[in-house]
């Protein structure tokens, strides 16, 4: 029963990575409708940037700044370059399209760091544990979970409360009218897609230390992610942070009960929620 | 202030507008009557930047409007009130307004308030939630407190009660009053007999009919030959 | 004998009541137009005429079958067809290929064909096809891709798709809507020429039309029949110029 | 019949010249398989309209079931396949009624979801699929007929069958595609809303796509067994659902010769790239992008066009006299 | 007719896309190196191709014939190493080939090398290799989990006698199970409590859940019997959660030192691991081996390039012993055949096929204890043990 509650808690801390994975995958398919299949690589650039820097200068927390702005940049430019033309497009011609671009950053990456992963050492003021009675959990994933709530209440408040998310929360409704209020809506996209790379390479930070880099974790993380987001609801904050503690806490619990079927759930638990529910548990009719 | 010239518009393949020609001055408000499909809307979305003008030219006093992005039309104070009024459900109320407001506006938030003390008690309530006549007065307050230059509203009192299009009459005078002009799309004559200066009438994407408002009293025989039965 | 006749068809959204109690009368042979200002609730009541949308409550009797609950591919198969209000072809087929599929999809499991070549089936809709080409005039154009047709003559394939299905009631919504002035005639000579054969219901919003070529109007407000009548009727009639113009009115 | 007439030399051709001028018979052997493979996906994308990435599921389960029946039940390798190719059938019914009861982005994940499905089931029943290891020495049972040994045990006899599989299933696949089925899918993927207004059951027309796609992939997948003697897991792989994708959309869905460039494209370009730049999925990345944007026929459309340019140029007389 | 004339074009494009076979050296012998240089493997493959090439080069030539090595890129896919294995058999005569990456690549492409009676040495992990799969053309030069368990758990065991309970993490697939199946025979052979297992997917890359399962049995040992990206991710995540404080842990399979150098000597410390191969160890085959490899490549070999320099020489040693290229009179030299390899001296033996040679217990040290950026370990202990004849399930047909 004890080890019951530790892999709830456990699950939860993996739900908070989660969810920081899908939150910019949601929002994005929320204003622009558009599919994403290159999330994932966001997410394992990421990581790469933050092996850089912190080989580089020896400072996670540098990292922990500078490497989410950048891969925000380099959102935004692919944005520029080849997202923009695929808004009109349907979302199976989106997904191909994304996913010559996860091709390409994949074999990118592994031309310049080569196909071996990379060790990213947790900053040393983290690198001990909590011992709480039994239970030990690693100060750096306490670190991340506090990080992480922090960052999702920072998101919820972006998009509840500051003007830039009810424009993104308008435009996902009727972007057109928006635009009629005098918003730039090309730029409110591309911004907003921006953040949602910036998002993806924030978890891919904050993973890099729990799992290190390697040029296939942007595969895993889309699998993750869409599950994550299919769950809670296409275009749904809250369906991603609830689908990303149920996802976490699924894959923690299934652990100790049914442990070769944990992948086999999540996917079992997405395809009965695509039948049964097909706006998953948040989302929008 | 506004002047429309052989303005020609196609959706598509289709050709709508054909050669409109219209003014609009300072403290105007200009009506434009005309059946269902006679391309009222498509004229309004013209000006605003919705649909293609292959042939023609929009002015803002002396910039063009003709062709360009539809936010840039709107920020030159451009404010459209659309038909269906395209309030912002999952926004609340107060929302609606301040995605909208510009500090510049003559109208602040809490000003739209006294004006509408309505939309001040529903203020958290989701845009969804509204009534009819509620969405409507939001969708003017919302070109309201976006800095209008002109106000643009399409059927206004459309599928409204007698009393709220009584109150909408009050706006568009009062608006009228702090010399901004409207360019107003209204099947009711008998709104447009109280507000408007002046009128066109269109039939089939062409101006078969304008005048003054004194005309939409002289001529009523005429104006309903064109749109009622 | 009613061809179509509904009993207090009631659809609702939410809270919102869009067509409350409507009970219609269809003659067969005749051209019974519905109109009404915008909101009116026109265009649910044919979407629920055709199946796209279920009802909340009420009854459907085509050709005294009760139809209320049968999906929109089952009510063709009866023998009810309709055009779409926004054009919705198949544009990159010929237009005897439009008419073709059409022809098929009543008898539908000639689709299922998937062995014997699609000629020896298409011989079957000749004659569909050929009366559907010939009543729209689009003798000379059989070849023509749709996506080329200018949109006049894209809403009238969309009427002759619906001839090429032989109904015996044809549900036309707002067949000339962005059509080009000159067009305009074409559809209504064609509308009128159909009842001959067949019973139409038509959807419109060009009062010129509607007068010229109905038998009988039924004009709604609100989500609710107004009034009903012959053209002379409607044209006369107070509360439907009222009902035009902005008099009395609620909210919705 | 002018249909069959008129493909049948081309389709015979196509075998030939892959024999003839691939540097070995396996590199042929697995072109034609895969160009099965692409033509299975093709009808579902191309026709169909619908993305799926299950065609996985069936080329895995036609390697095992085509392997597995022979092994446990000794049947000869025809009545194996047939065995997998009604498998794949059945199953593609299943996961095709299931799939398509959603549509865009939650059809696409639920097609993926039934692969890791797939995959994990492979994975558990090692007993059966060896698992990890794969299903090692699959057999040929030779047919008898009448007497008549038939077996397909040389690389050379069995390049023969999957040449003969390649031409008949090709043949088939065109008289299915220009049958009133064919046209009324391609109908469908135009517009479904009409195609439902007209009287079709639009779903049962999307089951009936995913049986044909099914039964092909697992009937190639089942060859593939045979032509390896080894059914490996990675078969079941998502990865192997997005490489037939790939391969279907570079050489160009609308056509089934947009199979075969497709499949010639991935097997045999990867082969030569892949000896000399081991990144070239790189390229493969970029190209599928560019497909999707400049070319969205693939590059059968680019080859017809190619051609066509050619023929204006070089002999506008003579194209004018025959047309 | 239009689609006439199509055919033509293309034929004639696809025979200009063709390119000519590389003609086949005149007499030469050629060697066939199967790596998955492309794909999800290439961490793996692209070592692996150097240890061959360097085999190759550094002997030039062998009876008398010059050697060629010819690299098989699998795409770190079964079908497809299967495929260019039959093609080169096909079309250039291949019979000697050396590599295989994944278990199921090298267990299929023994079968297709049988078939034609030719030779094939790899180093892949599945015991079935000289196992219930074994053959008279595949040689195994990786020592089975029988021996990766028995020369570091039964050592580690008996150096530090305060470990009385052991929990296991383990991959739920036949090799996992193997490796499960002789560790739970050492400990209770050794009377060591097995407090408990976690099995986890293949796919599995989030290993807290079975990090705590393991923590709350609190054992004395914690042996992970995972391989490659999963031993270093499950290693990285028991340190996080500071277990190496709390129990001793070992990894009875570890990939070695390009392995080492990605996880680093923080997570490395005090840790023990089991190794096929490591650069340090003195003998004369490896001091040759590493100074080959240093000077080419300015680096310390890794455990792919040892694995497939080692058994592409062990062909051409053998092709020597023989003296003849004849692939059967090849497989009768290797046969019993013992030589000076990278553990000191390996013996091949007869009747399965399998490289009877060292394994190693490591043990991670300080970084401030490293002589050299490559000094992660210490050797404990080494040696070799093998299940003996009547114990094999091979049947050597």
């Amino acid at each position: 029963m004890e080890l019951f509650f530790f892999q709830l808690l456990n699950g939860l801390g993996l739900g908070v990575i989660y969810f920081l994975l899908s939150v910019g995958l949601t929002i994005t398919f929320g204003l622009l409708n558009f599919v994403n299949f290159a999330h994932g690589a966001f997410y394992m650039v990421g990581a790469y940037v933050t092996f850089v820097i912190v080989s580089l200068t020896g400072n996670f927390w540098l990292a922990l700044l500078i490497a989410p702005l950048v891969i925000g940049a380099l959102a935004i430019a692919l944005e520029q370059s080849v997202v923009k033309f695929s808004y009109v497009l349907e979302h199976k011609y989106q997904i191909l399209v994304t996913l010559g671009v996860a091709l390409m950053l994949q074999e990118l990456v592994i031309m310049i760091w080569g196909p071996i992963g990379k060790n990213v050492s947790p900053p040393s003021s983290l690198a001990g544990i909590i011992e709480i009675g039994d239970f030990i959990y690693p100060k750096y994933r306490a670190f991340v979970i506090t990080f992480s709530a922090l960052i999702a209440i920072v998101v919820w408040w972006g998009l509840e409360k500051t003007k830039f998310g009810a424009l993104v929360r308008a435009g996902s409704e009727n972007a057109q009218m928006v635009g009629l209020l005098g918003v730039n809506i090309t730029r409110l996209f591309s911004i907003t897609f921006g953040l949602g790379g910036l998002l993806a390479g924030l978890a891919g930070v904050l993973a890099a230390p729990l799992r290190g880099a390697d040029p296939f974790m942007g595969v895993e993380a889309l699998g993750i992610a869409f599950i994550v987001v299919v769950i809670g609801g296409m275009g749904s904050f809250l369906g991603a942070l609830v689908g990303g503690l149920v996802v976490g806490v699924m894959q923690s619990v299934m652990s100790s009960v049914w442990p070769e079927g944990a992948s086999l759930m999540v996917y079992a638990a997405m395809a009965a929620v695509i039948l049964s529910r097909p706006r998953g548990l948040f989302g929008r009719a | 202030m506004l002047e429309l010239n052989n303005v020609n518009s196609f959706y598509d393949k289709s050709h709508i507008l054909f050669d409109v020609n219209c003014t609009l001055k300072r403290g105007e408000v200009l009506a434009i009557l005309g059946r269902n499909g006679a391309g009222k809307s498509t004229l309004l979305k013209s000006i605003m930047g919705l649909v293609d003008v292959r042939d023609g030219s929009i002015h803002f006093e002396s910039n063009e409007l003709t062709n360009i992005a539809s936010h840039r039309i709107a920020r030159q104070g451009l404010c459209f009130v659309p038909e269906n009024r395209d309030i912002f459900e999952i926004l609340s109320v107060e929302e609606n307004l301040y995605i909208s407001h510009n500090p510049a506006s003559n109208w602040s938030i809490n000003d739209i308030y006294s004006l509408f003390p309505r939309l001040k008690e529903r203020r958290k309530n989701g845009g969804g939630n509204l009534s009819g006549g509620e969405q409507q007065m939001l969708a003017i307050a919302r070109a309201l407190v976006n800095d209008p230059k002109i106000l643009i509203l399409d059927e206004p009192t459309e599928g409204l009660a007698p009393v709220i299009v009584e109150e909408i009459e009050k706006i568009i005078l009062n608006v009228r009053s702090t010399g901004i002009p409207i360019l107003l799309v209204e099947q009711n004559i008998s709104v447009c007999r109280k507000v408007a200066d002046k009128f066109i009438v269109l039939e089939q994407g062409q101006v078969v009919l304008e005048g003054s408002n004194q005309d939409l009293s002289d001529q009523t025989e005429k104006i309903e030959h064109y749109l009622a039965v | 004998m009613s061809i179509l006749t509904t009993n207090r068809l009631t659809k609702r959204y939410g809270e919102f009541k869009a067509v409350t109690d409507v009970n219609l009368d269809v003659q067969p042979n005749t051209l019974h137009a519905v109109i009404g200002p915008n909101g009116a609730g026109k265009t649910t009541l044919f979407h629920c005429l055709t199946g796209v949308q279920r009802l909340t409550s009420g009854r459907i009797l085509f050709d005294n079958k009760e139809i209320s609950k049968l999906g929109p591919e089952k009510r063709s198969s009866l023998g009810m067809s309709r055009s779409f209000q926004v054009t919705s072809l198949f544009l990159e087929m010929t237009v005897r290929e439009n008419l073709q599929i059409a022809a098929l999809g009543v008898s539908s499991i000639d689709g299922f064909r998937f062995w014997s070549s699609s000629a020896s089936t298409v011989k079957k809709t000749a004659a569909a096809v050929d009366y559907a080409l010939e009543t729209t005039g689009f003798e000379n154009r059989a070849e023509t891709i749709a996506g080329d047709l200018s949109h006049g003559q894209q809403r009238m394939l969309e009427v002759g798709m619906a001839l090429a299905q032989q109904p015996k009631l044809i549900l036309l919504d707002e067949p000339t809507s962005g059509m080009g002035v000159d067009d305009i005639p074409m559809i209504s000579n064609l509308v009128r020429r159909l009842t001959k054969d067949i019973t139409v219901l038509l959807i419109e919003h060009n009062m010129g039309i509607v007068l010229e070529i109905s038998d009988k109007i039924t004009v709604m407000q609100l989500g609710q029949i107004l009034v009903e009548g012959t053209p002379d009727q409607i044209k006369n009639d107070q509360r439907v110029r009222e009902a035009y113009l902005g008099g009395e009115t609620e909210d919705a | 019949m002018s249909l069959e007439l008129k493909h049948c030399p081309i389709l015979i051709a196509i075998a030939l010249a892959a024999f003839l001028v691939l540097p070995s018979i396996s590199l042929a052997t697995e072109v034609l398989i895969f160009a099965i493979i692409a033509l299975g996906c093709s009808i579902l994308l191309g026709y169909a309209g619908l993305l799926s990435f299950g065609q996985a599921i069936f080329f895995g389960l036609g390697a095992y079931v085509a392997s597995l029946s022979q092994i446990h039940l000794g049947v000869n390798f025809l009545v194996g396949l047939l065995i997998a190719t009604a498998a794949g059938a059945i199953v593609a019914a299943l996961v095709g009624a299931l799939a398509i009861r959603r549509q865009g982005i939650y059809f696409v994940m639920l097609t993926l979801a039934f692969t890791q499905l797939a995959f994990f089931i492979s994975y558990t029943l090692d007993e059966w699929t060896g698992g990890d290891n794969g299903l090692l020495d699959v057999p040929r049972n030779s047919v008898n007929i009448f007497g008549y040994e038939i077996a397909i045990d040389s690389s050379e006899k069995f390049y023969a069958f999957v040449a003969i599989s390649f031409v008949l299933i090709f043949l088939a696949l065109l008289r299915i595609t220009h049958s009133q089925f064919g046209r009324t899918l391609l109908a469908i993927k135009q517009n479904e809303e009409r195609a439902t207004a007209l009287g079709y059951s639009v779903k049962w027309y999307k089951v009936l796509a995913f049986v044909f796609s099914g039964s092909i992939t697992a009937y190639a997948g089942g060859m593939y067994a045979l032509f390896l003697n080894f059914a490996p897991l990675s078969n079941v792989e998502l990865i192997m659902s997005e490489h037939i994708l790939i391969m279907a959309i570079i050489g160009g869905t609308g056509n089934v010769y947009g199979a075969v460039l497709g499949s010639l494209f991935l097997v045999v370009v990867g082969d030569m790239l892949s000896a000399f730049w081991e990144r070239w999925l790189f390229m493969l990345g970029g190209i599928l992008i560019l497909t999707v944007f400049y070319m969205r026929g693939g590059l059968i459309s680019g080859l017809y066009g190619v051609f066509e340019f050619l023929s204006q140029k070089l002999g506008s007389a003579s194209t004018q006299k025959e047309s | 007719m239009d689609r006439r004339k199509f055919l033509v074009t293309s034929t004639a494009a696809a025979a200009a896309l063709s390119l000519p076979t590389l003609a086949k050296a005149s007499g030469g012998i050629d060697i066939f190196g199967l790596k998955s240089v492309s794909g999800n493997f290439a961490s793996y493959g692209k070592f692996a191709n150097q240890g061959s090439e360097m085999a190759v080069e550094a002997a030039g030539s062998v009876i008398g014939k010059a050697l060629n090595y010819r690299l098989l890129d699998s795409e770190g896919n079964a079908g497809k190493a299967v495929r260019k294995i039959k093609e080169a058999i096909e079309k250039d005569n291949a019979r000697f080939f050396n590599g295989a990456t994944l278990s199921s690549t090298g267990l299929a492409v023994g079968k297709e090398v049988a078939n034609v009676g030719g030779v094939f040495t790899t180093p892949v992990g599945a015991d079935e290799v000289t196992g219930s799969e074994c053959n008279r053309s595949t040689f195994r030069w990786s020592t089975p989990t029988f021996g990766a368990v028995e020369q570091t758990l039964r050592p580690l065991l008996e150096l530090d006698p305060s470990i009385k309970s052991a929990y296991t993490i383990t991959p739920q697939y036949v090799f996992g199970e193997a490796l499960l199946t002789n560790t739970k025979n050492v400990l209770a052979d050794k009377g060591v409590e097995h407090v408990g297992n976690s099995y986890h997917s293949l796919s599995e890359k989030e290993f807290s859940g079975y990090i705590t399962n393991a923590a709350a049995a609190k054992p004395d040992l914690l042996v992970l019997l995972n391989f490659g990206g999963q031993s270093s991710t499950s290693l990285r995540q028991a340190m996080n959660f500071g277990l190496k404080n709390k129990m001793k842990i070992l990894v009875v399979w570890s990939a070695g030192l390009d392995q080492y150098k990605s996880l680093g000597s923080d997570i490395l410390e005090n840790v023990y691991l089991g190794a096929q191969y490591w650069h340090e160890v003195q003998n004369p085959g490896n001091a040759r081996f590493v100074e080959l490899c240093r000077n080419k490549y300015g680096v310390n070999p890794v455990y792919p390039m040892a694995g497939d320099y080692i058994g592409t020489k062990i062909i051409i040693d053998a092709i020597e012993k023989a003296g003849s290229d004849d692939p059967a009179a090849v497989i009768s030299a290797m046969e019993g055949m013992t030589y000076e390899g990278l553990t000191g001296e390996e013996t091949i033996r007869a009747f399965d096929h399998q490289a009877i040679k060292d394994y190693y217990l490591l043990k991670g040290k300080a970084k401030s204890a490293m002589s050299d950026e490559d000094n992660f370990v210490d050797v404990i202990s080494s040696g070799k043990s093998f299940p003996d004849e009547n114990a094999s399930l091979c049947k050597m047909s």
